[in-house]
């Protein structure tokens, strides 16, 4: 039980609860609130893994940007607790949460029929993958181009976000 | 003028895709230009048609076999190319297709009001496809001409049409579109037996799967042979898969049911010569008596329905059931008169009801009835037109002289005759066909011409006159080629004298029990002589 | 060989005067230069074919038959044996080229007469295209060297028929008749069609020459033999009016005269018979078939003399003596006397030409009135039309020694005699001619004798011009002389008809192993008996309508029925109006087409887009819209497939 | 080191979440952040198996992913803006226009 270990419980817990959490809130500010929680997790889970970069970006993007976004809708919608939706149990939901479950189990299954990892080769390659220099040097070499047509992606979702967004749409 | 040696060589190209120069043109041109967009139109068509003489005069019929043939890869990783080329059947179809369209346009040059442009590029279009379907000699590409002449004829029909021009339009089209998929399942897997074959690869090349077709075991070929023959069948049509032709025919316009009746109708016919028989000889067979069997319901139950009919087009539409009946029983009574008389009968039913329905749509354009009730004494008032209508009639119902006698007579001698068919109830059955064609066609031509004048001396709340100079014009040239056809038929029967020989060779080794094999040898012609 | 060599100019000058005319009349109308030339074209053929027939004398018996083969027609063209190959050639033998003489002759008479009659007519150069037209397909017919060509002739006189029968095309009856006479007589050459192709599946062969020839080894009374003779039969009792296809004839009367005169009297109702001399070795191989002909032809000799005692216009009643007289002839085909029925088709040409031609004359004076009830006492008024008149009908009625003496006693005689006769057929025919007598009188009678029965003021009877009347003097001459070619063999004189014809049929006589029968007693008994007859059924018109004229109404008030059913004509047209040809529309209209057609089948045809409809209908209900259900039955999708993988 | 699997069945774990919320949920915000959970959780399997094959590929990718989210989630929310101002909802099933 290193330390590594403890880490990883602890911050695969809280990512799970506060998944769970998200999904069954009925206030969305609630839910997001817990989705930056889980965001948070899932970088130290990164950090665990030795991919800095990622970690750093994640808490940045998602943490910082994405869901800033997500509040901010949800306060400009004000779907606060006045316009709580009532979420009975319906036929869909059971069906929906079963065929899900089943999903899981077969997964859980392929993991566990699977073969042991090689996890010896891989600590010894992962101190120093997850770099900024590494990544860096990756994304402005083999992937230039896909790095490249993000911009665009980007552009035009800018675009798209502001018309539709606008207030009348001509 | 010579034509140079490149141009000979790919002529038979040229006649397919000269009239997209027309289109071309056009394309750039306005539809209120009604006057230059028709003289272009016309052009382009007498251009094409006088290109396709070349074929006419250099078609080597003692030779036989397929000539002008072209052949560019395509697709070549499955052996699918533009390999195109004629021989005596083709010919006759494609020298009736280049006659037809400009006559057909020429014929009702004033018919059509609205959106000219539109409508003489459709009609080019079709005459590229309808061309296309008789040259091509890879089924891959028969079956994008094939399928490319549906949509310039939907739109005519659909776009200029009559009253109800939607409802035909679609019907037609999902007619021939049902029957087609079918045959394309079938070129598929006659390309897929191909590969199947020893030392064989995917192939839709009609001259290899030649030797491919006869060898397939007798069920594959059944159904394959039912795949196409369906399409074929309702193209033809045959009973019972006729009816979206008197709704097409009434609705189109007269150049479109020119162009239909002329020249549609035979790629079916012209289907079963060239695919159906020489790929499933054993299959086509099997189904001889029972094909034998529809073609002689169609022409005697096309007679009967059209006798009763009250809309000319109409008439003239089950008249064409009737007409195609014969061209069936000629085809599958495997003699080598019924062939003959198939294949001339193909350009007889052209002409001679192209003609008709360019007399009804001159009578309609007047009138703007089709009800033959709204006439009658129609003889006085318009004798050229009367007299050319009589004419008509005559070639049709198949008096001896005119051309129309020549390939009843050949079919119904060589199902009489046939002795595959093992009966002579067949031809005796559909010879009443003879009769019946000049009871309604008679009846129809008195009750529209003959007796007095209407009173008012309107019809259809319009005064008439007689048919002008371009009119006759158009009637005189169809006219010379009706008595030619029906005082000297071997100019044509010469020249499709071969693939009449080898389709019976064919059958010939079918029934001695030898593999079958569509013979491009060239032939030993003896020009006819009384025997 | 000049005149054999030059022989299709006789079919070539028609053709030439119908194109000319036909190409150019509409626009230059003068009727002398029209007249000159479609009469001139007839005569040129004429003269031709006299050319012909003394070359032809002239050469020994054996070598008088000759063709010529002109370019190929209708064939197969593959070179195979045993397939199709006709070509348009032109057999001269005594036979045709007598008919051809006959066909010339005449024709030309009658387009003489047709200068005058259709004098001021509209259509006038249209009526020469159509005579043009007409002789020319006639001679295709008589001339032609294979069944195909011949059949070409057939159906273009047809064709010719319907356009003269119509000829006043806007008149509502003359359509009507014009189609009829088409439609029945399509119904013969459906059997000539069935016939010819029997023909050829047996003999490999059309061409008259090679049939015949390979007929003449065949064995008699095989069902093949019997099928060929009586299919082409049926085409013959259309052609000729025969029963049952009798019915169109009457009614072509709506033509202009010299058309009934020309063609529904003197040439084309004759191709029947004639047809079935040229096929004579056929009928020979059928004696079945001969016994149907010669019963089929009695029946129709006394039945359309029937309905002749009662007719009141005067076409009518020469169009059932035609009828009748064809009965006779095709009587003479069936007991196998084949020249007696040429020889009968000869003299009919005459005197039948001549008294429809005279009753044009008449028509003519009358300003178009047609009812002999309507006429009487015109002698004075039309003296040559009645003295010619009256040749023919003495001629038609059988007294020695006009024409129709000779051959009808001769046809009577070999319907006695010959071994495929019987009396109960001489008996019949001796029946018709009384019968004959009886009403060819009473036309005379009531039209030219009596009482003048029309309306003085509004009718001026006239003679007509001479372009008429010098054809019917000529006619009236032939009709009175032209019978001499034919005395019976038994008065010692020469037969000049039957010798001249007897190398034609002698291998069909021979097949049937006829003798010649000399009893000259028998023979001139009969003889006698039918002249008796002839001139009691002369007499008694005579008595009934001369002397006491209360007779006729008397007897039909006594039978009223019969009188009524004959008046009728048996009612066949009704008959075959209620039994063929209203059924057969009424099935195609309510059945076939809005039964079959609109209901069964198009009805199907729609009803799969219906049901393609509802089906589509029901399955759209899955695009509920909602996002999260499409998402459901995508994770649905993904377990199933993972499942798949894992455990399948 | 924690071996591989681990993060495997975790991010499995979350993904099933995320994807219940997806299917469950009624309101459109909140399945949005489901959609945004899911992507974490292969984010998680990607960087594991890049850790695990030692190759930096999956990171890069992980990089792209997050662009691609960023970018859907800025469409995504607008999107429901503009829906909301239409219909005053977002209740997903009343927002069925797409219906048949």
């Amino acid at each position: 039980m290193t330390l590594g270990h403890i880490m990883f419980y602890v911050l695969g817990a809280g990512g799970v609860a506060s998944a769970l959490l998200v999904v069954t809130r009925r206030n969305p500010i609630i839910s997001a609130l817990y989705l930056i929680v889980n965001f948070f997790c899932l970088a130290g889970l990164y950090l665990t893994l030795n991919a800095q970069f990622i970690a750093v970006i994640q808490i940045i993007v998602y943490a910082g940007a994405i869901m800033v976004l997500f509040l901010f809708v949800i306060m400009l919608l004000n779907l606060g607790d006045d316009r709580k939706l009532s979420d009975a149990i319906t036929v869909r939901k059971v069906v929906g949460a079963g065929l899900t479950l089943g999903l899981f189990m077969e997964v859980l299954y392929i993991l566990l029929t699977a073969g042991p990892a090689d996890s010896e080769r891989a600590e010894a390659a992962g101190i120093a993958l997850g770099t900024v220099e590494a990544i860096g040097a990756q994304l402005f070499t083999t992937f230039l181009f896909p790095f490249e047509v993000t911009s665009l992606i980007l552009t035009a979702a800018i675009v798209g976000a502001v018309v539709m967004a606008k207030k009348k749409l001509d | 003028m010579e034509p140079t040696a490149s141009m000979t060589s790919s002529i038979l190209s040229w006649t397919i895709f000269l009239p997209l120069a027309g289109v071309v043109v056009l394309a750039a041109m306005k539809n209120a230009q009604v006057r230059s967009v028709k003289i272009v139109g016309c052009t382009a068509s007498v251009v094409t048609f006088a290109v396709s003489l070349f074929l006419w005069f250099g078609y080597d019929a003692a030779a036989g076999g397929f000539q002008f043939v072209e052949r560019v890869a395509w697709i070549s990783s499955l052996n699918i190319s533009y390999h195109v080329g004629i021989d005596g059947l083709s010919l006759l179809l494609i020298l009736l297709t280049t006659v037809l369209t400009p006559l057909a346009l020429i014929g009702t040059w004033n018919s059509i009001t609205n959106r000219v442009r539109d409508y003489t590029i459709m009609i080019l279009v079709l005459e590229v496809a309808m061309v296309g379907v008789f040259a091509a000699l890879d089924l891959f590409l028969f079956y994008v001409f094939w399928e490319a002449m549906l949509i310039p004829m939907v739109f005519i029909i659909g776009m200029w049409g009559g009253q109800d021009r939607v409802y035909a339009a679609v019907k037609f089209f999902l007619y021939t579109l049902v029957g087609s998929l079918l045959m394309l399942v079938a070129i598929l897997a006659l390309g897929y037996a191909a590969s199947q074959m020893p030392g064989g690869q995917f192939t839709t090349n009609l001259l290899d799967l030649y030797a491919v077709g006869p060898r397939l075991a007798s069920s594959i070929q059944l159904w394959m042979f039912l795949a196409f023959a369906l399409s074929f069948a309702i193209k033809v049509p045959v009973f019972p898969l006729h009816t979206w032709l008197p709704d097409a025919h009434v609705q189109a316009p007269t150049a479109g049911s020119v162009l239909l009746a002329g020249v549609l109708l035979k790629m079916g016919t012209f289907g079963f010569m060239r695919y159906c028989l020489p790929l499933f000889p054993e299959a086509a067979l099997r189904a001889m008596p029972y094909v034998a069997t529809l073609a002689v319901i169609s022409i005697v139950y096309g007679a009967l329905v059209a006798m009763v009919q009250t809309d000319i087009k109409k008439l003239v539409a089950y008249s064409s059931v009737s007409h195609l009946g014969f061209v069936m029983l000629g085809i599958f009574s495997m003699t080598e008169e019924g062939m003959q008389g198939a294949m001339i009968q193909m350009v007889n039913h052209g002409l001679s009801t192209g003609a008709l329905f360019l007399l009804v749509g001159m009578v309609y354009d007047r009138t703007h009835t089709r009800t033959i009730d709204d006439y009658g004494g129609l003889a006085k008032v318009m004798p050229v037109f009367a007299a050319a209508f009589l004419f008509i009639s005559l070639s049709s119902i198949g008096l001896p002289g005119l051309n129309g006698f020549v390939g009843e007579f050949l079919v119904l001698l060589g199902a009489f005759r046939s002795t595959a068919l093992h009966s002579t109830a067949y031809a005796a059955i559909a010879a009443t066909g003879v009769i019946l064609s000049a009871v309604y066609m008679l009846w129809m031509y008195q009750r529209v011409m003959l007796g007095p004048t209407r009173e008012s001396g309107k019809y259809g709340g319009n005064y008439v006159f007689d048919i002008g100079r371009r009119e006759i014009g158009v009637l005189v040239a169809i006219a010379v080629l009706v008595v030619w056809i029906g005082v000297y038929p071997a100019s044509l029967l010469t020249k499709s004298a071969g693939t009449a020989r080898n389709l019976i060779h064919m059958m010939d080794q079918m029934q001695r029990g030898q593999m079958p094999r569509y013979a491009e040898s060239p032939i030993e012609l003896l020009p006819g002589t009384a025997r | 060989m000049p005149m054999i060599s030059n022989a299709p100019l006789i079919v070539l000058f028609p053709l030439a005067g119908f194109l000319l005319i036909g190409l150019l009349g509409w626009k230059y109308r003068n009727e002398l230069v029209i007249g000159i030339v479609g009469s001139g074209v007839i005569f040129l053929s004429f003269a031709t074919a006299v050319g012909v027939l003394f070359e032809m004398a002239s050469l020994p018996e054996e070598a008088r038959r000759s063709t010529v083969q002109l370019f190929p027609w209708i064939g197969t063209f593959t070179g195979t044996s045993g397939s199709l190959g006709v070509s348009v050639g032109y057999q001269f033998d005594q036979l045709s080229i007598l008919m051809t003489l006959i066909v010339t002759g005449v024709g030309f008479l009658i387009h003489v007469y047709s200068i005058g009659y259709m004098h001021g007519d509209k259509g006038y150069w249209r009526f020469f295209t159509y005579l043009n037209l007409f002789i020319f397909a006639m001679l295709n017919l008589v001339l032609a060297d294979n069944f195909v060509l011949m059949f070409f002739g057939w159906e273009g006189v047809g064709l010719c028929s319907y356009l003269l029968i119509g000829f006043w095309y806007e008149k509502t009856f003359t359509g009507d008749a014009a189609k009829k006479a088409f439609i029945v007589n399509r119904i013969g050459d459906f059997g000539f069609l069935l016939g010819m192709f029997l023909i050829m599946r047996t003999f490999d062969s059309l061409s008259f020459t090679s049939v015949m020839s390979s007929a003449s080894v065949m064995p008699t009374g095989t069902p093949v033999m019997f099928w060929i003779a009586l299919l082409l039969f049926v085409g013959a009792t259309g052609k000729s009016a025969q029963i049952p296809l009798f019915v169109w004839l009457p009614d072509a009367m709506a033509g202009p005269t010299p058309v009934s005169a020309l063609i529904h009297a003197a040439t084309m109702v004759t191709a029947g018979v004639y047809m079935v001399a040229r096929c004579a070795p056929l009928y020979a191989l059928a004696p079945d078939v001969l016994m149907i002909v010669a019963i089929v032809g009695a029946a129709t000799a006394v039945f359309a003399a029937t309905i002749g005692l009662v007719q009141n216009d005067i076409k009518k009643v020469l169009a059932y003596s035609t009828i009748s007289q064809l009965g006779y002839m095709f009587l003479a085909m069936g007991v196998a006397a084949f020249s007696a029925g040429i020889f009968h088709v000869m003299t009919h040409a005459f005197f039948k030409a001549l008294l429809f031609l005279g009753s044009g004359a008449v028509i003519h004076g009358m300003h178009d009135e047609q009812d002999i009830q309507k006429m009487g006492g015109l002698k004075k008024y039309l003296p040559v039309t009645y003295a010619t008149f009256v040749v023919g009908a003495i001629a038609i009625a059988g007294i020695p020694p006009f024409a129709g003496f000779f051959s009808k006693d001769e046809i009577l005689w070999n319907a006695f005699s010959s071994e495929l006769g019987s009396p109960v057929l001489w008996t019949v025919g001796a029946l018709g001619a009384v019968l004959t007598a009886f009403y060819m009188s009473r036309l005379v009678i009531l039209t030219f004798h009596g009482k003048e029965r029309f309306d003085h003021h509004h009718v001026h009877p006239h003679e007509a011009p001479k372009t008429m009347t010098v054809p019917l003097v000529v006619l009236a001459g032939l009709s009175f002389v032209g019978g001499w070619l034919g005395v019976p063999a038994s008065w010692g004189l020469g037969n000049v008809v039957e010798d001249w014809l007897n190398p034609v049929f002698e291998p069909a006589r021979h097949k049937l192993m006829l003798a010649e029968h000399e009893s000259h007693a028998a023979e001139f008994t009969l003889m006698t008996i039918s002249v008796v007859l002839a001139a009691s059924g002369i007499y008694a018109a005579w008595r009934w309508y001369v002397q006491h004229t209360d007779v006729p109404d008397r007897i039909a008030g006594k039978f009223a029925r019969t009188y009524r059913i004959l008046l009728n004509k048996y009612y066949v047209d009704e008959a075959y109006d209620a039994v063929v040809v209203r059924p057969t529309q009424t099935a195609s209209d309510k059945f076939l087409w809005k039964g079959v057609d609109v209901i069964i089948i198009d009805g199907a045809v729609n009803g799969t887009a219906k049901v393609i409809a509802i089906a589509a209908q029901t399955v759209r209900r899955v695009q509920t819209g909602v996002a999260q259900s499409y998402a459901m039955v995508i994770v649905a999708g993904i377990v199933a497939v993972i499942a798949a993988l894992l455990f399948i | 080191m924690v071996p591989i699997p681990y993060y495997l069945v975790l991010s499995a774990a979350m993904f099933m979440i995320g994807a219940v919320g997806v299917l469950t949920r009624r309101n459109a915000i909140i399945v949005f952040m489901s959609i945004e959970l899911m992507l974490n959780s292969v984010n998680l399997t990607l960087v594991a198996f890049s850790v695990a094959t030692g190759t930096i590929t999956g990171q890069v990718l992980v990089f792209f992913v997050m662009t691609v989210a960023a970018a859907e989630a800025a469409v995504g929310l607008a999107i429901i803006i503009a829906l909301y101002r239409r219909k005053q909802t977002v209740n997903l099933d009343e927002i069925n226009i797409l219906k048949w």
